[in-house]
C-alpha cells in the first residue's frame, strides 16, 4: 500500500534537506524573524525524521515506535514555548523602540 | 504504570514550586525582595533534599525515576550542589542590584529558579528527551533574563541573539536526537548504549552523525569555540547577575549533560566524536584566551575567559570520555571552583559599575586598591584564582584537569592548555595591576549591599578554602560510581 | 471497531466534487432562507421578486457577482490578495469531508463520507483553523486600515475561541476514547452514562457558543462589524472574490453545524424511538444529519436576528475567562466521573 | 486512507480556482485611480496600513500558542483515558495545575484585561 | 615544627590585618619572624610532616625538614628577621600590606625549601611569586609596571611548563603519588628521551629563577624598581631558588638527562658568572650593580650544581644560603643609604666613611663577604662550587673563576665610590637601631664563614643522595655517559 511503499530513507533524506535549508536560512538571513522561521523549519525537519524513524521502528515493537511519536509531541511543545519566548522578546524590543513600522522587525540584526 | 520516585524529584520540584508561588504572588508586591527571600528559602529546601539524597546515594542506593530517564545518582547530585550554589550566589547578587538598576520586576527570581530547575533536570537526565526538556526549561528562562534590561540596546540584542542562536543550537540537538533514535530506536542512554554495543548493530554512521549533532548542540550551550560567538555579546549585554548566572549555572548544566553523554553514549560511537571534541577543546582554549587578551572591558574579558574555561572543562570531559573517573571528578571540581570565583568576580563588578552596568573598563578599575581596598582585595583573589595561581581554588582545578587529561593520553592538549593559561595570567593580572599599580582616574562607584557582601564572602572563602584544603572537598564531591545507571 | 472498507479513488473524487457542489448549492439557498427568516422575524417579507417566493434570487446574485468588475486595490499584495479567498473556500469545503453522513456503504454501495480518518476530529479542527489564514491574509493583503483591523480581530477572536472549542470537544473524547468521527457517532456519547449528562451538557453549550464565534456569526461578527470598520477584511473585495468569502462563511457554518451534530447529537443517527415507527429509520443516511444541521443553521440565523454584537473587550474576556474555564472544568468533571464514579 | 484527503483537497481547490478564474475572465476591467485606492470612508488614504499592531494582539497570539499546544496534550491523554483513568486523572490534574499557574499569572498581570 | 615554619608567617600575615595599631603590627612581625627563625634553627630535630591533600590524585602535604632545604630556611629566616623589622620603619605607606606580603613570602619560601611533594612544591613556587610581584608592583619605583610585567612573563612562562612536566611525571612514570619518595624510584625506568623532555621543562623554570644568562633580563629591572628600602630586594634575593630546584628535583629525578645536559648548562652558568661580574663593574646604579653581582653569584651556584660533583653540589647550596645573607644584607644597607641620600646613583655618593665610619665598616664587611673573602660566608661555598666545576671541565671552571677577580674589581670600586674620596655632604652615622638590625646578619655571615661544618653536614647528606642517583644508571650499565659519570662521582667523593 501507499504508506509502506515509501522507504524510511526517503523521509529522512527529505528531513535532512529541510534541516539543511533551515540551517542555511539561519546563517544567511539577517532579519530576526526570518532566522526564527528558519529555526522552526529545522525543528520540523527533526520532527519529520522522528516520525519517519518511528514508522520504521514500528516493526521492532510498539513501545519503540511510540516513543518516537511522543518525542514529536514534546518537541512541538518545546517549539511552541520557543515561539512564545521569542515573540515576547521581539515585542518587548519594539515596544520600547517606539517604532511604528512592522518592517522594522527586520531591523533586529544578529 | 510509570515509576515515579518523588523523593528523587524533590530538589528540582522544590525550586519549581517556589518559582510557581513566587510568580503567582510576587506580582502583588511592589518590591521584589520578598520574592528573593522566598527564592532563597526554595534553594535552601532544594539543597536539603539534595543532601538527603546524597546521603542515600552514598549508602549505595540507586535513585532514579521514570525508568532511568531521571537519575539522581552521585554525579547528578553533586552537580545539583554546584547549580544550587551558583543560583544562591546569583540571588544574593541580585537582591540590591535589581533595585539599583531599576530592573525590579516580580518575574526575575521565579525565572532564575525555573532556569535552575532546568539545569538540575539536565544534570539528572538519563534520557535524551529529558535532557532536551531540561535544556529548554533552562534556556527559555535565560533568554528572557538576558534581555531583562528593556529599552537598552545591548541587553535586547543580547536576548535576541542568545535566543536565536540558542534555538538554532537546540535544533541541532533535537535533530541529533532524532538521528540517534533512528539509529538505535531508543532515547534513554542505557538503551542507546545497549544497542550501540550490541552484536550486529548496522547503523554506526547514522549514530555517529547523531552524536556529532548532539555534540554541536551541547557545545553551543557550553560556549565551545566555533559556537562561542554569542557569549561575549550576551555576557556583556545581560545584567551582571544574569551574566553570573549564565556563566555559572548554565555552564554547569551544559557540562553535566556533556559529561554524562560523553562518558556513556559517545564512547560507543567510535573515535570520531572524541576527536572532533578534542579539536573543539583546543580551539576553545586558544581562541578564548587570545580573545580575552585584547579586551579592555572587564565584563567582556570575563566573557571570553568563560569561553577559555569551557575549554579546560572540556579537557576534563574528554578525559572522562576515555574512562578516566578522575576526569569526571575534575569537571565537578573545576565547575565548583569556577562557580565561586567567577560569580565572585562578577559580584564585585556589580558594585563597581554604574547602575546600567557601564563603566567596566580597565581604566575604571584603576586605583581601586586605594579607593575600595577590601573590594579590590577580593577581586584580586578571584582574578588570581581564575588565572590558576596557587594556592587558590582555580589552581587545584587546573591541576586536576591537566592531570586527568594527561592520564587519559591527551598530553598535547594538556600542554596547549597550560601554555594558554600562561596567556590567561597576563589578562587576569592586568586587572590586578590596574587596581593596585595605577592611580585612580575616576570617582569610584560607591554602591554597597549587604546581600552582595554575603555572596562575596561565600565566594572568597570558598575560593581560598578550596585551594588550601582541597582534600576535604574533593572526597565529598567525588562522582563515585558509574555515570550510567542501569548497568 | 472494524475499519470501514475503502472506496476507489475516482469514486472518492466524484463524491468530493459532489459534496462541494452540494455545499455551494446549500449556501446559495441558505442566503435566501436567511433573508427570508430575518425578514419574518423583523416583520418584513424578505426577497420575493426573482422567481416564485424569490427562489431564483441566488442565481441572480451569482450572475451579478461574476459579472461585476474585479477590483484589485493598487496598494495590495496581489498574490496574497488572490490567495486569501482561495484558501478560505478550499479549506471550508475540505473540512466537511471527514464528517460521516450515514452507515458504511449506504450511498449506493459506497460510503457516505469522503474520508474516514482516525484523527477526523483533529482534521476538522485543523481545516477550519486554516480558514483563519484566509481571513487574516485578506485583511493584510488589502493594505487598507479597515481590512487590517478586521483581519486582526478575526484572528484574535478565532484563536481565542478555539481554546473553548478544543476543551469542550475534549469532554466527548474522554467519553469515547477515539478521534475517529465515525466511531464517535457509533459510541453515542449520551448513551454512555447518565452521570455524564451534566458535564456533557455544559460542554455542549460552550461548544455551540464557541462555534458561533469561530464562524464569525452574530453576536461574534466583529471582523466585519460594518458600523465600526465598514466590512472588515471584506472591505476591499468585490465580485467573485467577495462571493467566495461569503461562501466560505456559510460553508463553515454548515460544517460547524454538522460537526456539533456529530460530536454531541449522534451525527447521522436518528433518535431511537423512530425505529418503532419504521424499523431501521434511525439508520437512514443523510436525513438525520441534514435535519440536525438545519436545526443549528436556524439557531445561527435566530441568534443573528436576536442578539446585539459584543464589544471587543467583552468578547475576549468571555472567551478567555468564561468559556476557557468552564470548558476546562467540564472536562475535568467528566474525567473525574469516569475515573472515580464509573 | 490519506489519498482520500488529497482527493478532497483537489475537488475543493478546483472549485475555488475555477471561481477565481471565471470571475477574472468575465468581469469588466475599467480601473481608475480612485477606484483602486484603499477605502477609508471617502477620505484619501494617507499612509500604509501596515502599521505596528497593538501589543495586545501579539500577547494573545503568544498565549494562544502556549495554551493551545498544551490543550493539544490533553487529546492523547483523553484517547488513552479509559485504559488507566485514575492514574491519568491525577497526572492530568498536575499538568493542569502547572498550566493554572501560568494562567493565573497572565490574569494577574492583566494581559486579558482589554481597555 | 616543620609545618610551623610555614604556618607561623602565614598566621602573622593574617594577624596583621586584625591589628590596626603600628606598634602591635611591629610586635607581630617580630614574633612571627623571630619564632620562625627559632623553628628554623630547630629543623634538624624536627619530624617530617605528611598529610593527605587529595589522596585520590596522589597529592600530599609532604614536608621534609632533613635535607639541605633546612639550611636555606635558616638563612632565609635570618635575613627575614631584620628585613621585616626594618621594613616596618622604612616603608611609610601601606605598611601593613607590605609586611603581610613579606610574611607571606617567607611562608612560601619555606614551603619551597621543605616541600617533598612535587605539586606542593609547585604551589609554593607560584604562591611566592604573588607577594614578590605585588611588592614590586605596588611599592615599586617609576618603571614598576614594565618591570612587573617582565618579571611576570618570565616567571610564569617558565613555571607553567614545569607544571606540565610535573603533571605528566606521575602518569608517565607510574608512580603512586607526587611525593618525591615515590617518584624517585619510578623515574628510573623512564626512557632517555622522555627524561630529557621533562628535564628541559623543569630546567627552563629553574633557569629563569636561577637565573641563567639568556633568561636573566628581568633581574636588573626587578631590583632597580623595587622599593628603595631594599627590603623587597632582600626578599627577592631569597627567592632566587632555581639552583635549589635543580639540586633537589631536576637532577635526582632525571639523572641521565641531567648528565647529558650538564656540559651546556655548565657553560651557560660559567658565562653568566663572568658576564654578570663584568657588567657589574660598569654599573653606576647601586641596586643594578648589586643585582649583577648577585647574578654573578648565581652563575657560580649554577657552576657548582652542573658540575654534578659532590663538592660542587655542596658548595652551590652553601653559597646559595650564604649569598642570601650577604646580598640580602647589602640590599638592606642600600636601603639605609637611600634613607640618607635619597638616590641610588653612585656618582652622587662619596666620602661617607668620614662622617659615618660605622656604616662604612658594616658595608665593607658585608661586601667582603659577598665577593668571597675567606673567613666570611660566601667563601666556602664559592670555593667548593668552583672546585666541582674544575673537576668536570677545567676550562669552564677557569672561566668561572675569572668572575671572582671581577668581583674584587666591582667590590672595591663600589666601596671606593661610596665611602672614600671627597666627602660631599655630612651623613648620619649608623644608628643603634640599624646596627641592632644588622648585627644578627653580620654574626651569621661570620658564623657561616668560620664554621661551615654543621650546615655543610646537612647539605652533604642530601647531596650524597643526589650524587648516588646520578651514579645509579652506571651501576646498571645503562649508558656510556653514565659509566664515565660514575667514575667521576666516586672520584668526587674522595674530596
Amino acid at each position: 500500500m501507499f504508506d509502506a511503499s515509501v522507504p524510511t530513507e526517503y523521509y529522512v533524506a527529505l528531513s535532512a534537506l529541510i534541516f539543511a535549508l533551515g540551517a542555511v536560512g539561519v546563517l544567511t538571513r539577517k532579519s530576526a524573524i526570518m532566522v526564527f522561521l528558519s529555526v522552526e523549519l529545522m525543528l520540523n525537519a527533526a520532527n519529520l525524521a522522528l516520525v519517519a524513524f518511528a514508522r520504521g521502528w514500528a516493526a521492532a515493537g510498539t513501545e519503540i515506535a511510540l516513543s518516537g511519536q511522543v518525542a514529536v509531541f514534546i518537541i512541538l511543545a518545546v517549539a511552541a514555548a520557543e515561539v512564545a519566548v521569542g515573540l515576547g522578546i521581539l515585542v518587548a524590543i519594539f515596544r520600547y523602540r517606539h517604532s511604528t513600522d512592522v518592517d522594522n522587525l527586520s531591523g533586529v540584526r544578529l | 504504570m510509570i515509576d515515579i520516585n518523588w523523593l528523587t524529584l524533590a530538589p528540582p520540584l522544590a525550586l519549581l514550586v517556589t518559582a510557581c508561588i513566587g510568580i503567582v504572588f510576587g506580582i502583588g508586591f511592589r518590591s521584589t525582595r520578598p520574592t528573593a527571600l522566598l527564592s532563597l528559602v526554595g534553594v535552601g529546601v532544594a539543597f536539603l533534599f539534595t543532601v538527603l539524597l546524597l546521603g542515600r546515594s552514598g549508602a549505595g542506593e540507586t535513585l532514579s525515576s521514570f525508568g532511568l530517564r531521571y537519575l539522581a545518582d552521585q554525579a547528578a547530585l553533586t552537580f545539583n550542589v554546584v547549580i544550587l550554589l551558583g543560583t544562591a550566589l546569583t540571588l544574593f547578587m541580585s537582591y540590591t542590584y535589581l533595585g539599583r538598576a531599576r530592573l525590579e520586576h516580580a518575574e526575575f527570581y521565579p525565572l532564575v529558579l525555573l532556569s535552575a530547575t532546568g539545569a538540575m533536570v539536565m544534570a539528572a537526565a538519563g534520557d535524551f528527551i529529558t535532557l532536551l526538556l531540561g535544556l529548554e526549561i533552562l534556556s527559555l528562562a535565560v533568554y528572557v533574563l538576558s534581555a531583562w534590561r528593556q529599552g537598552v540596546r545591548e541587553s535586547e540584542e543580547a536576548g535576541m541573539k542568545y535566543f536565536l542562536l540558542g534555538a538554532f543550537a537546540s535544533a541541532f540537538l533535537i535533530y541529533g536526537i532524532a538521528l540517534m533514535y533512528g539509529a538505535t530506536g531508543h532515547f534513554t542512554y542505557a538503551g542507546v548504549v545497549a544497542l550501540l554495543s550490541a552484536e550486529g548493530f548496522d547503523q554506526p554512521l547514522l549514530a555517529a552523525l547523531g552524536g556529532v549533532f548532539i555534540l554541536a548542540g551541547l557545545a553551543f550551550k557550553a560556549a565551545f569555540a566555533p559556537f562561542h560567538q554569542w557569549a561575549p555579546d550576551v555576557y556583556t549585554g545581560a545584567p551582571t547577575p544574569v551574566t553570573a548566572f549564565m556563566s555559572v549555572v548554565v555552564k554547569a548544566a551544559a557540562f553535566a549533560a556533556l559529561l554524562r553523554v560523553f562518558a556513556t553514549v559517545f564512547p560507543a560511537l567510535g573515535a570520531v566524536v572524541p576527536v572532533i571534541f578534542a579539536v573543539l577543546v583546543g580551539l576553545t582554549m586558544v581562541i578564548g584566551n587570545l580573545s580575552a587578551l585584547v579586551q579592555r572591558s572587564v565584563k567582556r574579558m570575563l566573557a571570553y575567559s568563560a569561553v577559555a574555561h569551557a575549554g579546560y572543562l572540556g579537557l576534563a570531559v574528554l578525559a572522562a570520555g576515555q574512562g578516566a573517573n578522575s576526569g569526571a571528578q575534575a569537571v565537578v571540581w573545576y565547575l565548583l571552583a569556577y562557580t565561586l570565583m567567577n560569580a565572585g568576580a562578577l559580584a564585585v563588578m556589580t558594585l563597581i559599575t554604574d547602575p546600567n552596568d557601564h563603566g567596566d573598563d580597565l581604566e575604571r578599575l584603576a586605583g581601586l586598591g586605594r579607593t575600595r581596598p577590601y573590594l579590590a582585595a577580593l577581586m584580586a583573589v578571584f582574578m588570581l584564582s581564575l588565572a590558576g595561581i596557587p594556592p587558590l581554588a582555580g589552581f587545584v582545578g587546573k591541576v586536576l584537569v591537566f592531570q586527568a587529561a594527561i592520564q587519559a593520553g591527551y598530553l598535547e592538549l594538556a600542554v596547549l592548555g597550560i601554555v594558554t593559561s600562561i596567556v590567561a595570567v597576563v589578562y587576569y593580572f592586568r586587572v590586578v595591576g590596574a587596581m593596585y599599580f595605577r592611580e585612580a582616574e575616576y570617582e569610584p562607584q560607591r554602591a554597597r549591599s549587604q546581600m552582595t557582601n554575603v555572596a562575596l564572602g561565600v565566594a572568597a572563602l570558598g575560593t581560598v578554602l578550596l585551594g588550601l584544603l582541597p582534600g576535604w572537598w574533593y572526597g565529598w564531591l567525588s562522582v563515585g560510581g558509574p555515570l550510567l545507571a542501569g548497568f | 471497531m472494524t475499519p470501514a472498507p475503502n472506496d476507489p479513488l475516482i469514486v472518492t473524487f466524484i463524491k468530493a466534487l459532489l459534496l462541494c457542489v452540494l455545499l455551494l448549492g446549500a449556501f446559495a439557498y441558505m442566503t435566501v432562507i436567511e433573508r427570508k427568516i430575518l425578514g419574518r422575524m423583523q416583520h418584513r417579507l424578505g426577497p420575493n421578486r426573482v422567481g416564485p417566493f424569490g427562489l431564483l434570487q441566488p442565481i441572480a446574485d451569482a450572475i451579478k457577482s461574476i459579472f461585476k468588475e474585479d477590483i484589485v486595490v493598487s496598494a495590495s499584495d496581489r498574490f496574497v490578495y488572490f490567495l486569501a479567498p482561495f484558501i478560505s473556500i478550499t479549506f471550508a469545503l475540505s473540512a466537511f469531508g471527514a464528517i460521516p453522513a450515514g452507515p458504511a456503504g449506504s450511498l449506493f454501495g459506497f460510503n457516505p463520507w469522503i474520508m474516514d480518518l482516525d484523527i477526523g476530529l483533529l482534521y476538522v479542527f485543523a481545516a477550519t483553523s486554516i480558514g483563519v489564514y484566509g481571513i487574516f491574509l485578506a485583511g493584510w493583503a488589502s493594505n487598507s486600515k479597515y481590512s487590517l483591523l478586521g483581519g486582526l480581530r478575526s484572528s484574535a477572536q478565532m484563536i481565542s475561541y478555539e481554546l473553548g472549542l478544543g476543551l469542550s470537544a475534549l469532554t466527548v473524547i474522554l467519553i469515547t476514547g477515539t478521534l475517529n468521527l465515525r466511531e464517535i457517532v457509533d459510541t453515542g456519547v449520551w448513551s454512555v452514562s447518565p452521570w455524564l449528562w451534566v458535564p456533557l451538557g455544559i460542554a455542549f453549550v460552550t461548544y455551540v457558543i464557541s462555534a458561533v464565534a469561530e464562524v464569525n456569526r452574530t453576536p461574534f461578527d466583529l471582523p466585519e462589524a460594518e458600523q465600526e470598520i465598514v466590512a472588515g477584511y471584506l472591505t476591499e473585495y468585490s465580485s467573485i472574490k467577495w462571493a467566495l468569502f461569503q461562501m466560505a462563511e456559510y460553508v463553515n457554518m454548515m460544517t460547524a453545524a454538522a460537526f456539533i451534530s456529530t460530536l454531541f447529537l449522534g451525527g447521522w443517527r436518528g433518535p431511537a424511538f423512530v425505529d418503532q415507527i419504521i424499523p431501521g429509520m434511525s439508520e437512514w443516511p443523510f436525513v438525520w444529519l441534514i435535519l440536525k444541521m438545519a436545526l443549528f443553521m436556524f439557531l445561527f440565523i435566530w441568534l443573528r436576528a436576536t442578539l446585539p454584537r459584543f464589544r471587543y473587550d467583552q468578547l475576549m474576556r468571555f472567551g478567555w475567562i468564561w468559556l476557557f474555564e468552564i470548558a476546562l472544568l467540564s472536562a475535568i468533571a467528566t474525567a473525574a466521573i469516569i475515573a472515580f464514579v464509573l | 486512507m490519506y489519498l482520500n484527503l488529497l482527493m478532497m483537497f483537489l475537488a475543493a481547490g478546483l472549485i475555488g480556482a475555477l471561481a477565481l478564474l471565471v470571475g477574472g475572465l468575465i468581469g469588466p476591467k475599467k480601473a481608475s485611480e480612485d477606484k483602486l485606492a484603499a477605502y477609508e470612508s471617502g477620505i484619501a488614504s494617507t499612509s500604509s496600513a501596515r502599521e505596528r499592531f497593538p501589543v495586545h494582539f501579539y500577547l494573545v497570539a503568544m498565549l494562544f500558542i502556549i495554551f493551545d499546544i498544551e490543550a493539544a496534550f490533553f487529546y492523547p491523554l483523553a484517547v488513552h483515558f479509559q485504559v488507566e483513568p485514575q492514574f491519568l486523572f491525577v497526572q492530568g490534574l498536575i499538568f493542569i495545575a502547572i498550566l493554572a499557574v501560568g494562567y493565573i499569572y497572565v490574569l494577574r498581570k492583566g494581559v486579558l484585561a482589554w481597555r | 615544627m616543620t609545618l610551623w615554619t610555614i604556618l607561623l608567617p602565614l598566621f602573622g600575615a593574617l594577624a596583621l590585618f586584625a591589628l590596626p595599631a603600628r606598634g602591635a603590627q611591629r610586635l607581630v612581625v617580630l614574633f612571627a619572624t623571630l619564632f620562625t627563625w627559632l623553628f628554623a634553627l630547630a629543623l634538624p630535630q624536627a619530624q617530617p610532616f605528611e598529610a593527605p591533600w587529595i589522596e585520590a590524585v596522589g597529592l600530599y602535604w609532604s614536608l621534609d625538614p632533613a635535607g639541605a632545604g633546612g639550611v636555606l630556611v635558616l638563612a632565609a629566616a635570618t635575613v627575614m628577621l631584620p628585613a621585616a623589622l626594618y621594613a616596618s620603619f622604612a616603608v611609610r605607606e601601606r605598611t601593613r600590606g607590605f609586611l603581610a606580603l613579606l610574611l607571606l613570602m617567607q611562608a612560601g619560601l619555606n614551603g619551597i625549601f621543605l616541600a617533598a611533594d612535587l605539586v606542593l612544591f609547585y604551589v609554593f613556587w607560584e604562591a611566592t611569586l604573588i607577594p614578590s610581584l605585588l611588592l614590586l608592583g605596588i611599592w615599586g619605583g617609576e618603571g614598576r609596571r614594565q618591570a612587573t610585567l617582565k618579571y611576570l612573563t618570565y616567571a610564569v612562562a617558565g613555571s607553567f611548563l614545569m607544571l606540565v612536566a610535573i603533571l605528566a611525571l606521575r602518569p608517565l612514570s607510574g608512580a603512586p603519588s607526587f611525593r618525591l619518595a615515590d617518584l624517585l624510584p619510578a623515574t628510573q625506568a623512564l626512557p632517555f628521551s622522555t627524561q630529557l623532555a621533562l628535564f628541559v621543562a623543569f630546567a627552563l623554570a629553574f633557569a629563569v629563577k636561577l637565573p641563567l644568562w639568556p633568561l636573566h633580563a628581568w633581574l636588573p629591572d626587578f631590583h632597580e624598581q623595587n622599593h628603595p628600602s631594599g627590603v623587597a630586594d632582600a626578599a627577592g634575593t631569597l627567592y632566587k631558588v632555581g639552583g635549589w630546584g635543580f639540586f633537589a628535583f631536576a637532577l635526582p629525578l632525571f639523572p641521565e638527562a641531567a648528565a647529558a645536559a650538564s656540559p651546556y648548562l655548565l657553560a651557560l652558568a660559567a658565562f653568566t658568572a663572568v658576564y654578570a661580574a663584568v657588567i657589574a663593574t660598569a654599573q653606576t646604579h647601586l641596586k643594578r650593580l648589586l643585582a649583577y653581582a648577585s647574578l654573578s653569584h648565581m652563575g657560580i651556584v649554577g657552576v657548582g650544581v652542573f658540575g654534578l660533583y659532590l663538592a660542587g653540589l655542596n658548595g652551590a647550596m652553601y653559597l646559595l644560603a650564604a649569598q642570601m645573607l650577604s646580598t640580602g644584607g647589602l640590599f638592606l644597607i642600600t636601603g639605609m643609604l637611600y634613607a640618607r641620600r635619597e638616590t641610588f646613583d653612585l656618582t652622587a655618593y662619596g666620602g661617607l666613611a668620614k662622617s659615618a665610619p660605622g656604616l662604612a665598616a658594616v658595608t665593607l664587611f658585608t661586601l667582603f663577604a659577598s665577593i668571597g673573602v675567606p673567613g666570611l660566608a660566601n667563601f666556602p661555598g664559592e670555593f667548593m662550587s668552583l672546585m666541582g666545576a674544575f673537576q668536570r671541565s677545567p676550562l669552564l671552571g677557569g672561566l668561572a673563576t675569572l668572575s671572582v677577580i671581577a668581583a674584587g674589581v666591582y667590590g672595591v670600586n663600589l666601596y671606593q665610590r661610596l665611602f672614600q674620596g671627597e666627602a660631599t655632604l655630612q651623613t648620619r652615622e649608623l644608628r643603634w637601631g640599624e646596627a641592632a638590625l644588622l648585627a644578627p646578619l653580620l654574626t651569621a655571615i661570620l658564623w657561616f664563614g668560620l664554621f661551615p661544618q654543621p650546615q655543610l653536614a646537612r647539605i652533604d647528606a642530601h647531596a650524597q643522595r643526589t650524587v648516588a642517583r646520578l651514579a645509579e644508571p652506571a651501576a646498571q650499565g645503562a649508558a656510556v655517559h653514565g659509566a664515565a659519570l660514575a667514575a667521576d662521582a666516586t672520584h668526587g667523593e674522595d674530596e
